[in-house]
């Protein structure tokens, strides 16, 4: 195995590329037909379905989706982290890696063909994650110092004791800690410090795409903004992509440059995060949008989503959101859509009734942002609903 | 012996997480829990009917039942008188499992004797488990001086060493070998504590569980929010320490019967029969150094087997409380038929690709088994 | 005494249930090595709210600020060390009375929590009408109506089941019902929603409106979610560090909050209709509990701290009617001065509102 | 320190309650103890009158003073070291304990070691393969676990030892070779004290291990479900470093519950010791039970009290150093 050299953090990371790139021109990490069953065999769930997704050089691509929807478990799964009795049934996962300065083609690596030590290789070096709670992540009989001690010395073999510690104090400020923070432990710090600390310790080795799987969920609105901003400023500086995981759409609308919605195991609508909020093409996110109250403007009563997400054990037949969804049609009953690009632009749903002769209900053909310039008003309509 | 000590006190986050997805006891049924309850069905029969069985009185001598032998340098062509030593004789027909030293029946002794082992083990087992909810609970739910006063005694009790406690109690209580309940007694008060301590924990955390607090809000009171609400959530913890205890009185029942504190059968007043007296009377003659294994063979494998069986079966328990310690998800022949290790290694997921057309199952990655 | 409740008929009727004063402060055990020793954390310090019939009444805050004690405290779970609460303008006596419980009842954050995975939803709710004797003769009949009042149609089917057997918003549809069995006059709701989807968030916040409006409940609504607040509260009431900041009709509090840790709040919040990204207002954490720090407790963040805030507690101001905040920049700076004894009062801006004046402590 | 100080505290009074308890047992006990007592010494042959007098020394009977005088003379000679007089040994109990203890804290304290640091790696490989073939000893260490030590023990005599039937690889009885060598310090002495302390610790260290495996096993089995576990992995740390992230926070409730299984590990020995006429202070137990010499046994209660409590507090400071919190919040 090479040792790649220290990136050095005060000159500028690679060239980022342009925000108005199509997204997947330069994918990183490529997924494709992934399906993930928890067991195996008649009575194994699926909890992911025939999942394609892509992620492009440098950017931010959002997952949303309810808790159960699958999220999480197409990420662990792509990256080979998913416990027991998770098994991946199909696909490939392809990591494609920075392409050398010569031009020679970036070397990829299908990583659900990879074995041990290829993905050991890969691992934390080109993908890093941060998890939902960084209590849990970091090892609780360490110092946080020794952990990052113990990560540069397994993958930059030779970088010796004393320049292993300035790299790691020079990683807790580049999050705004101060370096005497290693000798602490985690369970002296408090929530949003330590999971500071492992958004340090995911960009120790340079890597090139970030999982971050509900990386705010457990802090507070304020500890949350400020981490995120911080996060995306690196992603400006360093120049990597980011896996940004959550439930919360809202949050996605600022942060992703793309949006991907799952619901019950599949991709359900995939688009830029302007088109996705300003245009929904997809029921589900449409309802969804639906549900968070805006700050400003008239009050007035939302209704939400009827019905409860469905139980990933007893699928209702054809598409998944059917029992919820306003619009269902017969054929919705029947036939599993897939995600498939829409005419009009660089979006992608799943969804019958922009399949065919079916007409989409008028919700769902606002114009996308994208194309028809430039802010349109908001989807939401104050005359839907009484004043609260 | 020495029973697992940490797997009830870790319970208890994922226990929580359980019991809140579970409503009642239900093991799961894998062949260690149906092994363990046979063998506790099994001799859970001979308990009851064993005295009813047995061929002979465990207390029946009868001097055909030995092989005579001459010692050396007596009797015929000597001038000493004859004197011969008696020899037990090894299984047969007659005698299933052979006869002892002092020419009564095996197996009549080990059939009598499962009562008293058993009836000792359920009963102190009993004693204990009130005991221990009783202070526990109390403990966990009232919190500040009572906790504390509660958890004190039992941290005394849990850091004094149970045998020697016990034996000095035995000493003391002559009389306590010839009831079982007075026994059970004594083995009971050496056995609550921990058993108490793990109970308070749990207790402590379902006290601030918010289903407590909605029924302390809509006016419950606290004798009610106790019984109802608390305990049937304990269930599978005093299952599981009431086995664990089982276990524990036995051994205890049978170490201080091996050092003769639970008086023999033929003193007066006579002790009782049991697993433990058996091995001590065969360890009283020497019956290792003589050969004679099925004298003292069948107590001791009857004890690991009852010991085994009651560990199984906690087995169970502990996977019912604690869910992680499930073989999850794959079934044995579904993991043999795709070539993967039923418990695949960590951060490694299986690649099983089922439609592929080349005849390998397993794609390359999945070299993990 | 501070008052800093603002209800939208304040003075035209008696609240059903109003806290005055409450201060709790609990005992933990720090952590500092070979001196280690109980120290106290002051949760909740003087606050005050009111809870009319027919209103919903938002507490908003950060985790720690002491808004669930705030909850658990008007409860009566929890004992103030001083302060009281008021059921319609009486004190109601220190311990936990069945008659407190008929008119006040909470439903919890944690839906999997709150309910007893032993026991069948049925008897969540027959426990209370038995206890308050609520059923008027017919316990089956009642359950039914109650599991049909929380929407959860048909009733037959529900009230057999185990909590286990229901999803997130289901369960606390049930928690809602045992909270209504009693025919409670106020409701406390500790962050209802913020463990469900989000999908069926609204589905519940619109249960908790029409109880109110069909029902006429006083509800008392903790969050940490500024736009739910929004959404369903006519009041909102903003707590940091244990301390109440700002209360005002919700519109008015988010349109134009007053005191700069409500700023912080709505900055940070996420807002899709945003056009560009917030300059976060402040930075920085809530301070310790155990060592607050002395004067305003937010000086140490606050982007317009002055000399006196580092000093003295502020006043609280009303800032327009029914607008209050707990902030300097909103007393006229010729009276931010400070004597011996004190702080001199001022003349405030309203002549309704005398603004009231903190003694430091 | 304060959490540790508490420990020490309820240590303390752990000890003041089993010396309470021997003290008062024999006087509150309902019946006469020492007519039951010399009864029974008598119907067995082994009591003469000397015997009877220590009986009657040792219960208080003929000593016409208050039960509060007996306990306050009886606690100011266990300050001073003075267990009493053991009639059946002609000797000082205390100086009697003083030789029989390092025999037993000897064996107890190595089989116990090895017992712990074997079957806890053992734990740790069967969690980490969990579902392997190695599975099989999973119900190999419930079965041993559950067999009373002298039982093994006495499995172990007919299989190993030199007065059983087999393969006579080792002695079986008493402490060393008690007709061939000297005891001191010469090479022969201390040869053959390790070679009759083979079967014992044997014994010991199977009958306990099963405990200890089955313990780590599943204390790690649950450490390996936690995050951090699984992003040493993402971290893509070589798989020793992994495991020892399991293992090291998995030992630590391990440590925590040793207090338990010391205790019974010590019962365990005990009989071990009566089964090869170990000369240590169970053995001596069993024949002061035997001689009814109540002062010897007395003098063993309270001293085997003593050592467990000993072994619970330095289980506390090992636990207070290897982890982090506790090392904080003591």
């Amino acid at each position: 195995m090479s040792t790649p050299v220290v990136s050095d953090l005060s000159s500028p990371g690679p060239p980022v590329a342009p925000r108005d790139v199509a997204e997947g021109a330069d994918p990183v990490l490529e997924i494709r037909g992934l399906c993930v069953e928890y067991g195996f065999g008649d009575d194994a769930v699926h909890a992911v379905s025939d999942c394609d997704l892509s992620l492009g050089r440098g950017r931010v691509l959002g997952l949303a989706g309810e808790s159960g929807s699958g999220k999480s478990t197409l990420a662990m799964a792509a990256i080979r982290l998913l416990r027991s009795p998770g098994v991946i049934t199909a696909g490939e996962v392809l990591f494609h890696s920075r392409s050398a300065a010569d031009g020679e083609p970036a070397p990829t690596l299908d990583l659900l063909a990879a074995g041990e030590e290829e993905l050991r290789a890969v691992r934390w070096s080109e993908i890093a994650i941060v998890l939902q709670s960084a209590l849990n992540a970091l090892n609780p009989v360490s110092t946080i110092g020794a952990q990052f001690d113990e990560l540069l010395a397994t993958h930059r073999p030779g970088l010796g004791r004393a320049s292993r510690r300035d790299r790691a104090g020079d990683l807790l400020e580049l999050v705004g800690m101060t370096a005497d923070r290693l000798r602490s432990y985690p369970h002296e710090m408090s929530g949003g410090m330590r999971q500071r600390a492992m958004i340090a310790m995911a960009l120790a080795l340079d890597p090139q795409v970030m999982i971050l799987d509900e990386p705010t969920t457990a802090l507070d609105v304020v500890t949350q903004r400020e981490i995120l901003e911080e996060l995306m400023g690196l992603r400006d500086r360093l120049g990597f992509a980011a896996l940004f995981i959550t439930h919360d759409l809202s949050l996605l609308v600022e942060f992703a440059d793309d949006i991907a919605v799952m619901y019950a195991g599949r991709l359900m609508e995939r688009a830029p995060a302007a088109s996705l909020f300003r245009a929904p093409r997809l029921p589900y996110t449409y309802g969804l949008l639906h549900c968070f109250p805006p700050m400003h403007g008239e009050r007035y009563r939302m209704e939400g989503i009827p019905g409860s997400p469905p139980d990933m054990r007893d699928l209702p037949p054809g598409c998944a959101f059917h029992p919820r969804c306003q619009w269902a049609m017969p054929r919705c009953r029947q036939d599993v859509p897939k995600l498939e690009p829409l005419a009009e632009s660089r979006r992608e749903v799943a969804c019958w009734l922009h399949r065919d002769d079916a007409t989409a209900p008028a919700e769902l053909t606002l114009p996308d942002p994208a194309v028809a310039q430039p802010r349109t008003a908001p989807v939401i309509d104050a005359s839907a609903g009484r004043a609260v | 012996m020495t029973i697992n000590t940490t797997i009830l006190s870790e319970q208890s986050p994922a226990a929580a997480a359980v019991v809140s997805t579970s409503r009642a006891l239900r093991l799961p049924r894998s062949p260690k829990v149906i092994a363990g309850l046979v063998i506790l069905a099994v001799f859970a029969v001979i308990a009851i009917i064993g005295a009813w069985i047995a061929p002979y009185s465990p207390n029946l001598t009868n001097e055909s039942w030995v092989q005579h032998v001459l010692v050396a340098g007596t009797g015929p062509g000597t001038h000493i008188k004859a004197d011969y030593y008696p020899l037990p004789l090894p299984p047969s027909g007659a005698h299933w499992l052979g006869t002892t030293v002092l020419a009564q029946d095996v197996w009549s002794q080990l059939l009598v004797s499962t009562q008293a082992t058993v009836a000792v083990g359920l009963l102190a087992a009993a004693i204990s488990t009130v005991l221990s909810i009783i202070v526990g609970v109390t403990a966990g739910y009232l919190g500040g001086g009572a906790d504390e006063g509660l958890s004190l005694l039992g941290n005394v009790f849990l850091a004094i060493p149970g045998l020697p406690l016990l034996i000095v109690l035995a000493d003391y209580v002559p009389a306590a070998g010839t009831s079982i309940f007075l026994v059970s007694l004594i083995i009971a008060i050496t056995a609550w504590a921990y058993s108490s301590r793990v109970l308070r924990a749990q207790t402590l955390s379902l006290r601030n569980r918010d289903f407590v607090e909605a029924a302390r809000v809509s006016g419950e009171g606290r004798f009610r929010i106790i019984v109802v609400e608390v305990l049937p959530n304990l269930i599978p913890i005093v299952a599981a320490s009431f086995l664990f205890t089982t276990l524990y009185a036995i051994g205890a029942y049978v170490a201080i019967s091996f050092l003769g504190l639970a008086g023999s059968p033929t003193s007066s007043p006579p002790g009782l029969w049991n697993w433990g007296e058996m091995l001590r009377e065969t360890f009283a003659n020497d019956a290792v150094r003589g050969g004679w294994w099925w004298w003292w063979a069948p107590p001791g494998l009857c004890i690991a087997l009852l010991g085994t069986g009651l560990a199984l079966l906690n087995f169970g328990i502990d996977e019912f409380i604690n869910p992680r310690l499930r073989v999850a998800g794959l079934s044995r022949k579904a993991a043999r038929t795709l070539g993967i290790s039923r418990r695949p290694k960590l951060g490694l997921t299986p690649v099983v690709r089922r439609k592929v057309v080349s005849p390998t199952v397993t794609s390359p990655g999945s070299s993990t088994s | 005494m501070t008052t800093l409740a603002v209800a939208p008929n304040a003075g035209t009727e008696t609240p059903v249930l109003e806290g005055r004063g409450l201060t709790k402060s609990f005992w933990v055990k720090r952590n500092s090595g070979l001196l280690a020793r109980r120290s106290r954390l002051h949760a909740v310090d003087d606050v005050s709210v009111q809870l009319d019939a027919g209103a919903v009444t938002a507490v908003v805050g950060e985790s720690g600020s002491g808004k669930t004690t705030v909850a658990r405290l008007l409860a009566r779970i929890v004992k103030p060390d001083t302060g009281e609460v008021l059921l319609d303008g009486h004190p109601v006596a220190a311990a936990r009375s069945r008659k407190f419980a008929a008119q006040v009842q909470m439903v919890f954050q944690d839906p999997f929590a709150s309910l007893n995975p032993v026991h069948r939803v049925r008897h969540h709710l027959t426990r209370p009408l038995q206890i308050h004797h609520t059923a008027d003769g017919d316990v089956d009949e009642a359950v039914l109506q109650l599991l049909h009042r929380v929407a959860l149609d048909p009733p037959a089917k529900f009230a057999d089941k185990f909590p286990h057997e229901l999803s997130g918003g289901q369960r606390q549809r049930v928690a809602i019902a045992r909270a209504l069995a009693v025919r409670p006059r106020v409701l406390l709701a500790d962050e209802p929603v913020s463990m469900l989807d989000v999908s069926i968030r609204l589905g519940v916040l619109n249960l908790l409106a029409d109880l109110r409006d069909r029902e006429r409940l006083a509800i008392l609504y903790v969050t940490h979610d500024i736009a739910s607040a929004r959404y369903l509260a006519d009041t909102i009431v903003v707590m940091y560090a244990g301390q109440l900041v700002e209360a005002a009709p919700s519109v008015t509090l988010t349109d134009s909050p007053a005191h700069p840790y409500t700023q912080l709040l709505l900055s940070a919040a996420p807002d899709p209709e945003r056009l560009e990204r917030p300059v976060l207002a402040a930075r920085g954490a809530p301070p310790s509990l155990l060592a607050p720090p002395p004067g305003c407790r937010f000086h140490p963040r606050c982007p317009h701290v002055m000399e006196i805030c580092k000093r003295m507690a502020p006043p609280t101001v009303t800032v327009s009617p029914d607008h209050a905040a707990a902030c300097w920049l909103h007393v006229d700076p010729a009276d931010r001065v400070v004597d011996g004894a004190g702080v001199t009062p001022g003349t405030s801006p309203n002549p309704e509102g005398e603004a009231e004046v903190q003694r430091p402590p | 320190m304060r959490a540790l100080a508490r420990r020490l505290g309820v240590y303390l009074l752990a000890a003041w309650v089993a010396i309470t308890v021997s003290f008062l047992l024999p006087r509150v006990v309902p019946g006469n103890p020492v007519a039951g007592a010399i009864a029974r010494a008598q119907s067995s042959g082994i009591c003469n009158s000397i015997c009877v007098r220590a009986i009657e020394d040792q219960l208080g009977f003929n000593v016409h003073t208050s039960l509060w005088v007996q306990y306050v003379q009886y606690l100011g000679n266990l300050v001073h070291g003075n267990l009493g007089f053991s009639w059946s040994e002609n000797a000082q109990v205390s100086s009697l304990i003083v030789s029989y203890l390092p025999w037993t804290l000897g064996l107890l304290g190595v089989a116990t070691i090895l017992s712990f640091i074997a079957g806890t790696l053992i734990g740790v490989v069967l969690a980490w393969r969990r579902g392997a073939f190695t599975d099989w000893l999973l119900p190999a260490a419930t079965f041993f676990q559950s067999i009373p030590y002298f039982f093994l023990a006495l499995v172990l005599v007919l299989i190993f030892g030199e007065t059983g039937s087999l393969l006579k690889w080792f002695p079986s009885l008493y402490g060393y070779d008690i007709y061939g060598v000297n005891p001191g310090m010469n090479l022969p002495y201390i040869a053959s004290i390790i070679g009759h302390a083979v079967l014992p610790a044997l014994t010991v260290i199977l009958a306990s291990m099963g405990g200890f495996i089955l313990a780590m096993r599943n204390q790690m089995v649950t450490t390996m479900d936690e995050d951090y576990v699984l992003v040493a992995r993402a971290k893509g740390l070589r798989t020793g470093k992994v495991v020892w992230y399991a293992a090291r926070n998995a030992l630590l409730p391990c440590v925590s519950n040793f207090s338990v299984a010391i205790s019974l590990v010590v019962a365990g020995q005990i009989l071990v010791e009566i089964v090869f006429n170990y000369p240590g202070i169970g053995y001596h137990l069993y024949s002061a039970l035997g001689a009814l010499d109540y002062t010897l046994v007395q003098g063993i209660f309270v001293v085997i009290t003593l050592v467990v409590l000993a072994a619970n507090l330095i289980a506390d400071v090992i636990y207070v150093m290897i982890d982090p919190r506790a090392r904080q919040d003591a």
